[in-house]
């Protein structure tokens, strides 16, 4: 361990000899552990022995429903909360850790922030706003209006800075944070949520925006959101968590084709759940059976152990059926129409099968021709890669 | 038509109508009458003594303009409030900030801490002062030279003395200082974190995060309360009559004072003149106000409000809660304590002789009828006065919230204006109304009641409206949409949300109408004496330690009805749970 | 000789069975006085007690603006008798019988106030502070270097009395007193009963002008605290009391005048408080110096300033 | 017109002479009108000149950007703002006109409102919350606790009763806040962006709850939202709003597949645009040709007069694109993969042609088996019906 730090000192430690981090690895939090106490006395885990790391130029989102941790989480990253247990390392240096105790201000610890309420400073011009960084971290002064002019025109307002912000909209306000938090050219940016009260039209534009600006600038971004869309179209990698602790780590392909548990494919989008006996173990093809009260299903076992007789879960998505006219020996389920529900891109049909089950099914809006009217008897063929058994 | 037969029964309809009418008639009334109130005795004196006769009363003008001692009150005047003001405003800022937004804070207590001072009326801080730090005689003095003599130091006289300019503004800045803590401290409570936060993000350490951000995001809130404390410190008049007059500083106030009450024949007319004058000072503080807060609108976005995380100070937060503790030390602690050991000795004397002392001078003042009649008096016009006055404050900000336009700024306009008016001079106008006939109320407790409720409305209004502000509009409008109609959205929805700040107004005022020096002065008759009229009576002849005694008496009593009251305040609401700041869903 | 008011007089007051009564008079006399008048007859008293300034100015407020409750008027400062006459009886033995017994220099010019009693100006000193030997024995004597910072100085601005006092002064020694009381850097306080009590806590050696009254109650509580009535000149002041027209309570009034203007009043205030009788052999009432002067009590503004500005002191 | 009313007065008035409302529509509003005036004095048509209907069991959406004027239009019918000109009828009674001068205060105009803070009021119980319009509206004081637990029954917080607000979760509170609008059986329900503070999931949770009650009550809803995809979820119809004026009123079909002008499309849903030059004027299966620098498109004219020569934008949805292999003769274009979004149940491909222009394409999930890599040149197939042109 280190011989030099001093108990509470207030800075960050070089971690050279500590061997802990890889350099391209700018960020990485170790079994971090933050526990709250309610008003009530009751305690909270919100965060539950996380750890996580993010690379250069790689996107780390935090998603989860609200209450789960995900703020928690990065504050203490950023220095805003103080964690109970781990350590923290941020640009190779050590943040935080209980013994040697260090705790690294979070102005000293060199990333940068973008919230949820934009946060812009009322009282503050664009420009002072985005200036404000620069200022802060001492940039020699004649060139901050230039590096000013050149963060508001990369987030497409650079006619802006003289404005108050009371005078823009959510998105400019939001398009101005961002510039601030971009401005010193950060190594690692944090988001809490930065598109969550913007427009649904607007957040798509920025979440597109956001997506260049780490491409151009290459930092390392952790981004905590409850939007399983905004998650997969972000991020490199997807941390699922629940009740302060991670359930799924992964790339968002693994998280929303191939998730860990029935928790993380309920959070990451529509699934049909249907309860189902293991009758065959995976085969070459790696493929289980199972029987169902609406017939047989070949799908992936989720569990090592998954012998025949095993009761477990089926799951598949809505948009993994197909509506068919010719029928199939397995994946073969028949119900009929209840509803049809017109979405835009898409239309989701609810279907009921003869025991009863509810079944949806989501259909691209090219399909349009072919209309269906609440009591047809549809056959659906379910693709057997995308079903998925887990135990129960 | 089939379908009316809507679940609304015609009748019911028929009288919800009539009881909302009621009570829009009733609130425009009242708007009408507090208008009529604060108008017509402003009016009248200000007719009556400026434009005598059709003519305008130069003389007056001619008096107070060539005089000297104007201009040396006034140039007093405006040092005093100006240092004392920007250290109040500097002080209840930075404690507002502890408090609200860092780790210093001491729980419940310590929110309630810096407007402690609000509980003892003036007139016994600034006499517990003068006890405390008079330059020969004061406890603090003595006590310090004694310790001076164990190094060998040998004084005899000081170091302390009140008697002095920085004596007089550092009285004022105690008193000065919870007007703008109150003020600010909401503010900060209802700041987003977030813009803190994404400061220190930024780079910024503590301090500049203080000074550019959490400050200067709250500057129309400093705006507001610089107007309070400009209005509370014009008409302040207890502490510089003193402790100014001691030290030969006369300030504005007590010129007007002594114009209007102190010399015969009274020369009411100059002192209407300097009213109008302080007048157009505060309307000129009230137009900066609105212009600053105009220009910087202050953007707060509710975002999912979470725990508010608290700024950690570190080793500063120790500095801190000693900072605030000497702040309540220095506004209520000593003076009380000094009130109390001189109220317990036969007379005033540095020297404290512990056998000397005795309740003899309590229980005089039990025995003396004008004093159980005066604390009578005051307590009744304190309670039913910041009642009232609270109710009428809540109404008319209630009816400016839901009027808006011209209506809510004559309103706001009306409730501000005695704040302008030296309260002697008020005290006048309500002589020269509602003294003469047809009312005849001269010397009853009514035209009291009246005077206190009126002189006392800006400060009222300040905590309702504030507490109203709070309360977000669609808890309101939803009440509406639930089919209730205004009266009952009021009594059922705005009145138990706003009732904490309505307590806390009401702690405010009770304390300021039970130590009310100068309009009671004039009005209060010989059937009603009240509380501020003793005191004046024994400053002026009696016993120091019998005024001691009964400062410490009302401080006790102001303390123990203003706890009780913020208790219940609290005690309502608590059981919907905690309940800080914005009660917006 | 009997002071007995005539019996239908106290028929007609009992009748009207209240007073409202104003006085500058210190509490323990007002007090005393009334409790033993409301003793003697069937009338509730209420009295009202301020300085003489704002109970001369809150009395001319009440009657301008609808009028005024109070029956009597009692005051140090004469001003209102002179200024505004209409407001008050013209007195006369007829109107009050124990004026009979009081002299024509008793009264006011415009027989609007007769006079209640003579105070001397004092200089109280606290004992412990103060050697006998250094005692100011005449006026002037208050000049000295030793006084220097020493006294608390009763503010000529609040009342006429302290006023009348340096009028008094400066009459005698000419406004290089004024402007010696000036140099001496006095503190200012509002009245002479703060002074007496910061002399007897120890902040002042001594305070002055003052009234012995002022000092009593500290007195009583064990205070180490004396007066000397220092000469050159002797000065007295005199207190004038008045019965209201058009008052509520005319012979309630009338009979409270003559209660005390009586020998009994009289020794009863001179008791609680070291004044002097209009009336001669008056137990307890001091001895009037001789030759002493009277000061001056009726003002106006303008008369005033001068000796403020020679004092130091501002005025509106 | 009628003839009792008094200027002024403060009260509805029934219309039964008027003929202005067919039977089956619950709230009307006509030609409403309504002017703000800025701090800075500057004019603000919140609403202009819009007229919408609303029948029983039906759901009409007010669709458009921050600012558009949706919160006035539905706050001046609730009574909560006073439009400056208009008519205004709800349950067959006029509620507002200029004249005869009726205003009607909101408490008497009978409806239900949910706003987006979910405005339950933190002294009071859910009970209490629940049981206020009851008491309000005078019904019977047995009778209320009864229907206050059926509708929080109904809203699937049946013990939740004694709790205080603050306890509760967003989604609870915002149940809490259906309950109430509800629990009377108001005939007009207005929601003021009701579902804008929950989460993403607890948001289509809450949304189905709200249809399933609106089927179960009855009543006629008027629903503000920014978020187009809940809009055609929940629509009957949608009224697409700008800047306070209605640019399209249709069901979400008609407003998302044949959007009246281009300002609709692009707001209800992502969208190629091409400019192109008409060639040919419609013909006998309505379709037109048009040319673009991508390549000849056949599409649909959405405006009358679009003759050979004139030039118009022409939009399509990036799901009405397949990815081809064959070759077309028109509406067919080529362009080279810049990269692959996954997004969850789809994927979107951006591409750019060989001019320059980008093209979005969007895939439903269960193709996940065809994977392109960046670079590599796509053909895209454009269905006709689903190309629009629009006039510049
Ligand atoms: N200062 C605090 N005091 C007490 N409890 C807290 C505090 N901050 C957070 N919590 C609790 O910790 C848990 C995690 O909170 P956190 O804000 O990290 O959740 P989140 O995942 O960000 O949720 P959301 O999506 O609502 O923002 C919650 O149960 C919350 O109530
Ligand atoms: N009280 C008001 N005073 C001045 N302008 C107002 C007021 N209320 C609304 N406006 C303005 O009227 C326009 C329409 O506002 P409205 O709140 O109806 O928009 P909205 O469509 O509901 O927007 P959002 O999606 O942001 O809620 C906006 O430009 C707004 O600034
Ligand atoms: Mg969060
Ligand atoms: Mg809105």
């Amino acid at each position: 361990m280190m011989s030099g730090p001093m108990p509470d000192m207030d800075d960050a430690v070089a971690i050279a000899d500590t061997g802990a981090a890889t350099p391209e690895v700018k960020v990485r939090a170790r079994n971090l552990k933050k526990t709250f106490r309610r008003s009530n006395g009751e305690l909270v885990r919100a965060v539950d022995d996380v750890s996580v790391a993010v690379e250069a130029g790689k996107m780390l989102i935090l998603l989860g429903p609200s209450g789960c941790g995900k703020t928690t989480l990065l504050r203490c990253i950023a220095g805003l909360e103080r964690p109970d247990e781990g350590e923290i390392w941020a640009n190779d240096r050590l943040m935080f850790s209980k013994s040697p105790a260090v705790n690294a201000p979070p102005e000293s610890r060199g990333l940068a922030m973008m919230f949820q309420s934009y946060a812009v400073w009322p009282h503050m011009t664009v420009a002072e706003n985005v200036a404000f960084p620069l200022v802060s971290r001492g940039y020699p002064k004649r060139e901050i209006p230039a590096k000013v002019a050149a963060a508001l025109k990369r987030v497409g307002i650079p006619s802006l800075g003289d404005q108050y912000p009371n005078r823009l909209s959510g998105g400019q306000q939001q398009r101005v944070a961002l510039a601030r938090s971009l401005v010193v050219d950060p190594q690692v940016v944090l988001f809490d949520e930065p598109l969550s009260n913007v427009d649904a039209k607007v957040r798509e534009d920025l979440r597109v925006e956001l997506v260049a600006q780490q491409r151009e600038v290459g930092f390392a971004g952790i981004y905590v959101t409850h939007d399983q869309v905004e998650a997969l179209q972000l991020a490199d990698q997807v941390a699922v968590l629940r009740e302060g602790r991670i359930e799924q780590l992964g790339t968002p392909e693994d998280v929303y084709c191939r998730p860990a548990t029935r928790y993380v494919a309920n959070f990451v989008g529509r699934v049909n759940e249907v309860e189902a006996t293991i009758t065959m173990g995976s085969g070459n093809d790696n493929l289980a059976a199972a029987d169902t009260p609406l017939g047989r299903l070949r799908g992936y076992p989720m569990a090592p152990d998954l012998t025949p007789g095993t009761k477990v879960m089926a799951l598949f998505r809505p948009e993994c059926v197909e509506i068919s006219d010719k029928g199939a020996s397995h994946n073969a389920l028949t119900g009929s129409l209840l509803r049809t529900q017109f979405s835009g891109a898409h239309r989701d049909h609810l279907l009921t099968t003869d025991d009863g089950h509810r079944l949806l099914v989501s259909e691209m809006g090219r399909f349009a021709g072919k209309t269906f009217s609440p009591g047809d008897r549809l056959t659906l063929v379910v693709d057997s890669k995308s079903v998925l058994f887990y135990p129960l | 038509m089939a379908i009316m037969t809507q679940h609304i029964p015609a009748a019911d309809t028929g009288t919800r109508k009539l009881s909302s009418l009621l009570f829009e008639g009733a609130n425009g009334l009242l708007a009408l009458l507090m208008l009529l109130l604060v108008l017509y005795p402003i009016g009248a004196m200000f007719v009556r003594e400026l434009l005598p006769d059709g003519g305008v009363n130069i003389q007056a003008f001619r008096n107070v303009l060539s005089s000297s001692a104007f201009w040396e009150a006034a140039y007093n005047t405006a040092i005093v409030l100006a240092v004392s003001g920007s250290l109040s405003i500097l002080i209840g800022t930075i404690f507002a900030w502890l408090n609200e937004r860092t780790d210093a804070q001491m729980g419940f207590v310590s929110k309630f801490l810096p407007v402690l001072p609000l509980l003892v009326p003036s007139v016994a801080m600034s006499i517990g002062w003068i006890f405390l730090a008079q330059e020969t005689s004061g406890f603090l003095n003595v006590f310090i030279r004694w310790l001076a003599d164990f190094a060998g130091i040998e004084m005899r006289r000081g170091p302390l003395n009140i008697s002095t300019w920085s004596g007089l503004i550092f009285v004022y800045t105690l008193h000065l200082v919870p007007f703008s803590y109150l003020i600010v401290s909401v503010a900060f409570r209802n700041l987003d974190p977030a813009y803190e936060e994404a400061a220190r993000m930024s780079g910024a350490g503590r301090l500049r995060v203080f000074l550019k951000i959490s400050s200067a995001s709250v500057l129309p809130a400093i705006m507001n309360s610089a107007l309070l404390v400009t209005i509370v410190g014009i008409a302040m008049y207890s502490v510089p009559v003193i402790i100014g007059s001691v030290a030969r500083i006369d300030v504005l106030s007590v010129m007007t004072v002594n114009l209007v009450r102190g010399v015969y024949p009274p020369r009411i007319a100059e002192g209407v003149v300097i009213s109008l004058i302080l007048t157009a000072v505060v309307l000129g503080v009230w137009w900066l106000q609105r212009y600053m807060s105009g220009r910087q609108r202050h953007a707060t976005i509710g975002g999912k409000a979470g725990g508010t995380s608290l700024v950690e100070l570190g080793a500063w937060k120790w500095v801190a809660r000693v900072l605030v503790l000497a702040f309540v030390a220095a506004s209520t602690v000593l003076p009380f304590v000094a009130l109390l050991l001189v109220a317990l000795q036969p007379f005033w004397s540095p020297a404290i002789d512990v056998s000397m002392l005795s309740l003899q001078h309590f229980e005089e003042l039990f025995q003396a009828g004008i004093t159980k009649r005066a604390l009578t008096t005051s307590l009744t016009l304190g309670v039913v006065g910041a009642t009232i006055g609270m109710i009428v404050a809540a109404v008319l900000m209630e009816y400016a919230r839901d009027r808006g336009g011209w209506r809510a700024n004559t309103v706001l306009g009306i409730v501000r204006l005695p704040g302008a008016v030296i309260n002697v001079v008020l005290g006048v106008g309500f002589l020269i109304v509602l003294g003469a006939p047809p009312f005849n109320l001269q010397g009853t407790a009514l035209i009291l009641l009246l005077a206190y409720i009126v002189i006392y409305m800006p400060q009222a209004a300040t905590a309702a409206g504030s507490a109203i502000e709070q309360v977000g509009g669609e808890l309101i409008e939803s009440g509406r949409m639930a089919g209730a109609g205004k009266s009952r959205v009021f009594g059922r929805i705005t009145l138990p949300l706003i009732l904490p700040g309505l307590a806390a107004g009401w702690a405010m005022i009770f304390v300021v109408m039970v130590g009310d020096l100068t309009a009671s002065a004039l009005l209060a008759g010989t059937r009603n004496p009240v509380v501020g009229f003793v005191i004046l009576d024994i400053w002026e002849n009696g016993l120091y330690s019998a005024l001691a005694a009964l400062s410490a008496l009302i401080s006790m009593i102001s303390t123990a009805a203003v706890m009780l009251v913020l208790y219940l305040g609290r005690g309502r609401l608590s059981q919907a749970g905690s309940f800080s700041g914005r009660i917006t869903n | 000789q009997s002071d007995e008011p005539p019996a239908e007089l106290v028929a007609a007051a009992e009748k009207e069975g209240r007073l409202v009564y104003y006085s500058s008079e210190v509490d323990a006399i007002n007090e005393a006085v009334v409790k033993a008048f409301e003793a003697k007859y069937k009338i509730d008293v209420e009295w009202l007690r301020l300085a003489s300034g704002p109970l001369a100015s809150r009395f001319a407020e009440e009657k301008n603006s609808g009028g005024t409750p109070a029956d009597i008027l009692r005051t140090a400062d004469g001003s209102v008798f002179v200024e505004n006459p209409e407001w008050f009886l013209e007195l006369s033995p007829d109107l009050v019988p124990m004026l009979a017994d009081y002299p024509a220099s008793a009264y006011l010019e415009n027989k609007r106030s007769v006079l209640t009693q003579y105070s001397t100006y004092v200089f109280t000193y606290n004992t412990n502070l103060v050697d006998e030997a250094e005692l100011p024995k005449k006026w002037p004597d208050i000049l000295n270097e030793r006084w220097k910072g020493r006294v608390v100085l009763s503010d000529p601005r609040t009342s006429i009395s302290w006023l009348a006092w340096i009028d008094a002064m400066v009459k005698a020694h000419g406004m290089q007193f004024a402007e010696a009381v000036r140099k001496q850097d006095w503190d200012i306080v509002s009245s002479a009963a703060p002074g007496a009590q910061q002399v007897a806590a120890g902040a002042y050696d001594g305070s002055t002008p003052a009234f012995t009254g002022h000092a009593t109650p500290v007195v009583q509580q064990g205070a180490p605290l004396k007066f000397i009535t220092p000469t050159d000149p002797s000065i007295l002041k005199r207190d004038h009391i008045g019965i209201v027209k058009d008052a509520k309570h005319p012979n309630a009034a009338r009979l409270f005048l003559h209660y005390r203007l009586s020998r009994e009043a009289l020794e009863l205030s001179c008791k609680l408080n070291e004044v002097g009788a209009p009336l001669a052999d008056i137990p307890g009432c001091i001895e009037v110096p001789e030759n002493p002067t009277t000061v001056k009590d009726v003002w106006t503004p303008e008369e005033a300033r001068p000796l403020m500005e020679a004092l130091g002191l501002s005025q509106g």
